[in-house]
């Protein structure tokens, strides 16, 4: 048992934590929300070539597994880095390396891992309250119909895994003919898709029936770690103002009220990361899982919740203005909450788990 | 003690949502959007209101009131509520600004600025907070220095509501001497906003528009006339006022409804069988009873002739954490597609739990923080030392 | 709708206060206590007198209905007065006054109402998750055998009303052969026994379905006030704990966590106050009761274990010794939380009224 | 990062439940029951581990321990929490008598007090709080005064758990001058409860036997060579010795022993499949889970030489309000029979969650409130202005 930082883990960290605060100030973040798009493709670029990218995969080089990419998405989340990183790295790299045949690694992955290709997933469908539904749409003849929605990134993305009955996941190039992507308008800041397949040509990728639940469990834990670190970042903010402002001629992080508001927070977000880093390493180490997983994700989603409420508390009125950074964290964080929930279904999962019937 | 509406009040509440049905349009989504159809309706729909005497229902008859009962007022708070407020910041005017001004006005003050809000005609907007001074009300820096015919006021407001609607006048709040410490030297001035000096700036939010304005006062004369009360009175005004606005806000109304419309969400979506969902929104009721008649015990209180200072501010509690917390419900139970906006055709209930949500990050923050509130309570409900 | 108590409610109000501070202080409960007895037969015939036990009863005089009993009630909370007020006023009296047969009426209610006559209520079986589980007992030839738990005051009461199968209820004296009564060893202060029946004589009082469970009702509203005024009393004593208590040079009255943590007891008691008089209005107005009565139970029994969380946090170590008073309410109140509980059941019973399927 | 237990720790683990199932008798509920037979079984329990090794296994050798590993000890105190603490108060010779003793004694103190600690051979009770020192420990007013040969004590201290046990030794703090400003005058001295002047009188508790007493010290004399550390070092000493024992003490081990009999008891009344039971301890598991991990991450921080102070008070938080959790929604979950004690025959989990709900009332309170944790986190942790 040791919940430290390796050395090498303490070199990522602080290494993605320097470049993301020197290449991703929240103004990038911010004028890439405000031209509607979703990540900054140059930049992603670069950070595949820091291995970012290819970091799970060992035919590229990469010699990590999902904590460090939990590591590195904490960081992302810290600076809202907007990029595919979950559905490419977390979901879709490990998709294709364990379960796509020979020719579709060769022809996939060496472009994934230098930034070329980015991949999304195609999960929820229409009347779905959670990702987790079960995937309805059938593929006939090699061609896919009907609709997905929710989708990141997918109008610059390259190529779209898709969660298809089974389950099972196929893929599909984002260009293919039939395929439409219309914008969802939705709270958070990154775009998201609804995609209508109409007899659109597809490939198998992954038909083992683990494949499509541990894909999001992974990309699950990758989220969560992102939302920690976008916590870990609100917090800051929140004990900055708390420190900062003055009212009753001192500083409010002075009252407790608001200074307990700030340590509830702290603590929420120790929880939450303790309980991600147990949930990666135990996916990555292919020990037993589901309990991990679903207290991270019960945990984190209810953590979220309340992490936002304290700091727009601490923040009074400020926060809600567009003009201050804290409104970009809400509403991806509050996106994220919704996508990944609702925190019940993991209550049920570890209900399950714990031998309750 | 008595826990039932009259049938009086009954057929009144009948009437009234006969009359929004026929008024509201499909549109109408409350002010917090952006169309530009808003404003013109509220000010519009509030006009037809005064036509039938239902704008400042609860006023002297003098005053272009009906003087009806405080249940009366409430039930027609709660139907505009419900409906997202369709009387637009005109609220403001009937619940506080107006009562202050009969409360604390000249006879001419009152024949001046009274007849415009009965006719709901006139948009006010609100100076209290300053950068430097939010919930610590009582640092309000923005001077009006006496002058021969009255004053000139310098300083800056922010976050206030509607100032950009545009309001026509100003409730402000301003700082009369800086010889007396603290809240002693402040008084209360009526601001026409077209005088020259006046400057409006919007702040974005992110609940959406008018919530947030700067207002700059740069050498802006006040005629005497339009000091409300005496010079140094203004904290009082300002504490009565923000007693009456505790009150006058039927936040459970809009929550009981919107607890209604996911009970129907439930229903359509085959989620009313899930346990969690059942559990999530009965809490919600309960939530909601109690906001409901800790309302009306203050109301009780108002109709027996009291001022329910305490027992409003503990109304206040439920009805901010009770609208956070269907928000938050409400977007859980819709799940995935609850991130939608009104914007896109799949949102559920047309967005309804998005808007809602985005308008529960002010409601703990405005108009008295949640802290400010359990402190007022500390000390003047319980007699607790003054928390420091 | 008034809110307000009426005059003749608040002189009710008024003169049970005195009447309880100057005849029943927290000394007089500890030493019943102490004696192992349930309540003071003395006091509880002087009370008799003031016609708080025939309240309800127009035969016997009485004018006032069930928000009087809860009015009562309240203050009785707030004194800890330990009486058999709930099983004989709200219940007892009401169940025979309006489903006993005449002859039952004369018999029982002009005794009742002097008290001479103190009465139970036996529901629970063993099993039994919560006083509303469906009674078992079955009637043979006239005679009930079988075992009920977790009944108030029964060693010291005269007749014991036993729902049994149907549901239905029936009395039994309590010095009826056959009839067994051991104490149990439970938290709460109040003396609580098992009872078990070998063949023995009773008489139907009710057999209409709703008698039981309206009964029941009645008790919750009761106790629910009872506990209002329990709360309202430790709250009382926390405030002034908080205002006497110095620690850091200043009363920790003026810290805010413990000031807001006051805050939040007061906001909680008068939530559940006003909830239990609208449930108590509307089971005397004969109003749909439904949702109010079990909003009030819902929100109560959760209500009391905030509070009581709050009130040992502000009072702290002295808050647990058995030397100072909060202990009395604390066992007291917890134990009245376990006997109407779980709040789920309530949720329950109002999502069915929302109309939730 | 590694989320599991060596090999050689599982085998631990196993040895020591064998241990304990075959030295535990059936009735042992804990030391704060009202049993004689639990003071004298705890004491000859604490030579049993000593024996073996076990009892401080984590000190040095030099002085009767085995430098075992944290997470040996970890492991350790898990089992003993998860049943009832057989070590009874001698944990905390262990955990932080023993280590400040370590860390600031004498050579000589070194050899007097830590080998019958090693031999599970004594009780100490901590001398900290004062009817006017409680949360505010600087507080403190017992009075050292310097003798010729030592010091001589007057004063009262309160709420010293196991003092009456009886404890032959007391930790205490106190004031050896007066002239220095609050925390800067204390010191430690280690005091034989022995010697005449010292009165220990119990203070009757819900929370059980043993947990409250006061101590009255009249002229106690108490030798030179009982003052650990420097005259005026007191509270560096207790600040140390209160972050050790907050990792000190599984909290966790015991909620999770008591969720583990809630679902046992849940799966045979039926009530597993009652959904919100459900999920009302799938939350207390994932509460646990976050608790047991936040242990985990202090104690990898002493491991790796560091000291947890901040993420010892945020393993606190979590475990003290675990426990409370674990308590409530337990006898929520017993329903009805909640209510009844070990002692009636009908109680389920003989009595479990009684017993347990009756201890989770000190839990936040004792040894630093949750205010003061979170008042420690906001200022060392967070850099916040202390809190007024």
């Amino acid at each position: 048992m040791d919940l430290n930082l390796s050395a090498e883990q303490t070199i990522l960290v602080e290494s993605a934590r320097e470049l993301l605060g020197r290449r991703s100030p929240l103004a990038a973040v911010r004028a890439l929300e405000a031209a509607g798009r979703g990540f900054d493709r140059e930049l992603w670029r670069e950070v595949a070539r820091l291995g970012w990218v290819g970091l799970t995969l060992p035919s590229e080089g990469g010699h990590f597994d999902l904590l460090d990419v939990a590591l590195l998405a904490d960081e992302m989340g810290r600076a809202l880095f907007p990029s595919p990183f979950v559905p490419t790295v977390a979901m879709g790299a490990w998709l294709i390396d364990a379960f796509g045949d020979e020719e579709q690694r060769r022809r996939w992955l060496p472009r994934l891992a230098t930034g070329e290709l980015a991949v999304t997933v195609a999960l929820a469908e229409p009347g779905a309250r959670s990702l987790w539904d079960p995937p309805g749409l059938a593929i006939a003849g090699g061609r896919l119909s009907g609709r997905k929605l929710f989708v990141p990134f997918a109008a610059e993305a390259d190529l779209v895994l898709v969660a298809v009955a089974g389950p099972a996941v196929v893929a599909v190039e984002r260009e293919a003919s039939g395929l439409v992507c219309t914008r969802h308008d939705a709270l958070g800041g990154e775009p998201l898709y609804a995609l209508a397949f109409e007899s659109v040509s597809c490939e198998p990728v992954a038909a083992h029936p683990t494949a499509l639940p541990r894909a999001l469990d992974r990309g699950a834990v990758a989220t969560l770690a992102y939302l920690a670190g976008a916590c870990e970042r609100v917090l800051e903010m929140s004990v900055a103002h708390a420190r900062m402002r003055e009212q009753f001629g001192r500083p409010i992080g002075s009252f407790q009220a608001i200074a307990h508001r700030c340590v509830d927070m702290r603590s929420d977000v120790d929880a939450l990361r303790v309980l991600v880093h147990q949930a990666a390493w135990c996916l990555a180490a292919g020990e037993a899982a589901d309990v991990a997983v679903a207290s991270a994700l019960a945990y984190g989603l209810e953590a979220v919740r309340r992490i936002l409420r304290h700091a727009h508390q601490v923040h009074g009125a400020i926060g809600f203005s567009m003009e201050y950074d804290l409104q970009l964290f809400t509403r991806r964080m509050k996106a994220a909450e919704l996508g990944w929930g609702p925190a019940a279904l993991y209550h049920e999962c570890v209900a399950r788990a714990m031998g309750l019937g | 003690m008595n826990f039932a509406f009259s049938e009086d009040e009954q057929k009144f509440r009948t009437e009234l949502r006969a009359f929004l049905a026929s008024e509201l349009p499909s549109w109408w989504r409350g002010m917090f959007v952006d169309d530009p159809r808003a404003m013109p309706f509220t000010r519009a729909f509030s006009r037809k209101l005064a036509e039938r005497g239902w704008l400042t229902m609860a006023w002297p008859k003098e005053w272009g009131g009906a003087e009806a009962s405080p249940w009366k007022q409430a039930i027609l708070r709660e139907e505009m509520w419900a409906h997202d407020e369709p009387r637009g910041p005109q609220y403001m005017n009937l619940n506080y600004i107006g009562p202050c001004i009969l409360r604390f006005g000249s006879e001419a003050q009152k024949r001046r600025f009274l007849p415009p809000m009965a006719a709901g005609d006139v948009l006010w907007t609100q100076g209290f907070s300053e950068p430097g001074a939010g919930s610590d009300l009582a640092a309000v820096a923005t001077r009006a220095e006496p002058s021969t015919d009255g004053f000139v006021v310098n300083g800056q407001k922010i976050w206030n509501s509607y100032a950009d609607a545009p309001a026509e006048w100003c409730f402000l709040l301003a700082r009369t001497s800086v010889a007396a410490k603290r809240h002693h030297g402040l008084s209360v001035l009526l601001v026409d906003m077209r005088t020259a000096g006046v400057d409006v700036r919007p702040i974005d939010s992110m609940a959406g528009p008018h919530e947030l304005n700067e207002i700059f006062f740069e050498d802006v004369a006040v005629p005497r006339d339009c000091l409300l009360g005496e010079a140094g009175q203004g904290w009082e005004i300002v504490t009565a006022g923000l007693t009456f606005e505790r009150v006058g806000i039927a936040r459970y109304a809009r929550a009981g409804r919107v607890i209604e419309l996911l009970v129907e969400h439930a229903g359509a979506t085959g989620l009313a069988g899930d346990s969690e969902v059942r559990s999530k929104l009965a809490r919600l009721r309960v939530q909601y009873e109690a906001a409901r008649l800790l309302n009306y015990r203050a109301i009780s209180l108002q109709a027996a002739g009291r001022v329910p200072a305490v027992e409003a501010s503990i109304a206040r509690l439920h009805n901010t954490q009770l609208e956070q917390q269907v928000s938050d419900v409400g977007l859980e139970i819709l799940g995935l597609a609850g991130q939608l906006t009104a914007d896109d055709p799949a949102a559920p209930l047309t967005g309804l739990l998005h808007r809602q949500w985005v308008r529960t990050i002010p409601t703990t923050i405005t108009a008295g923080t949640l802290e400010v509130q359990k402190n007022i309570i500390a000390e003047r409900g319980l007699g607790l030392p003054r928390a420091r």
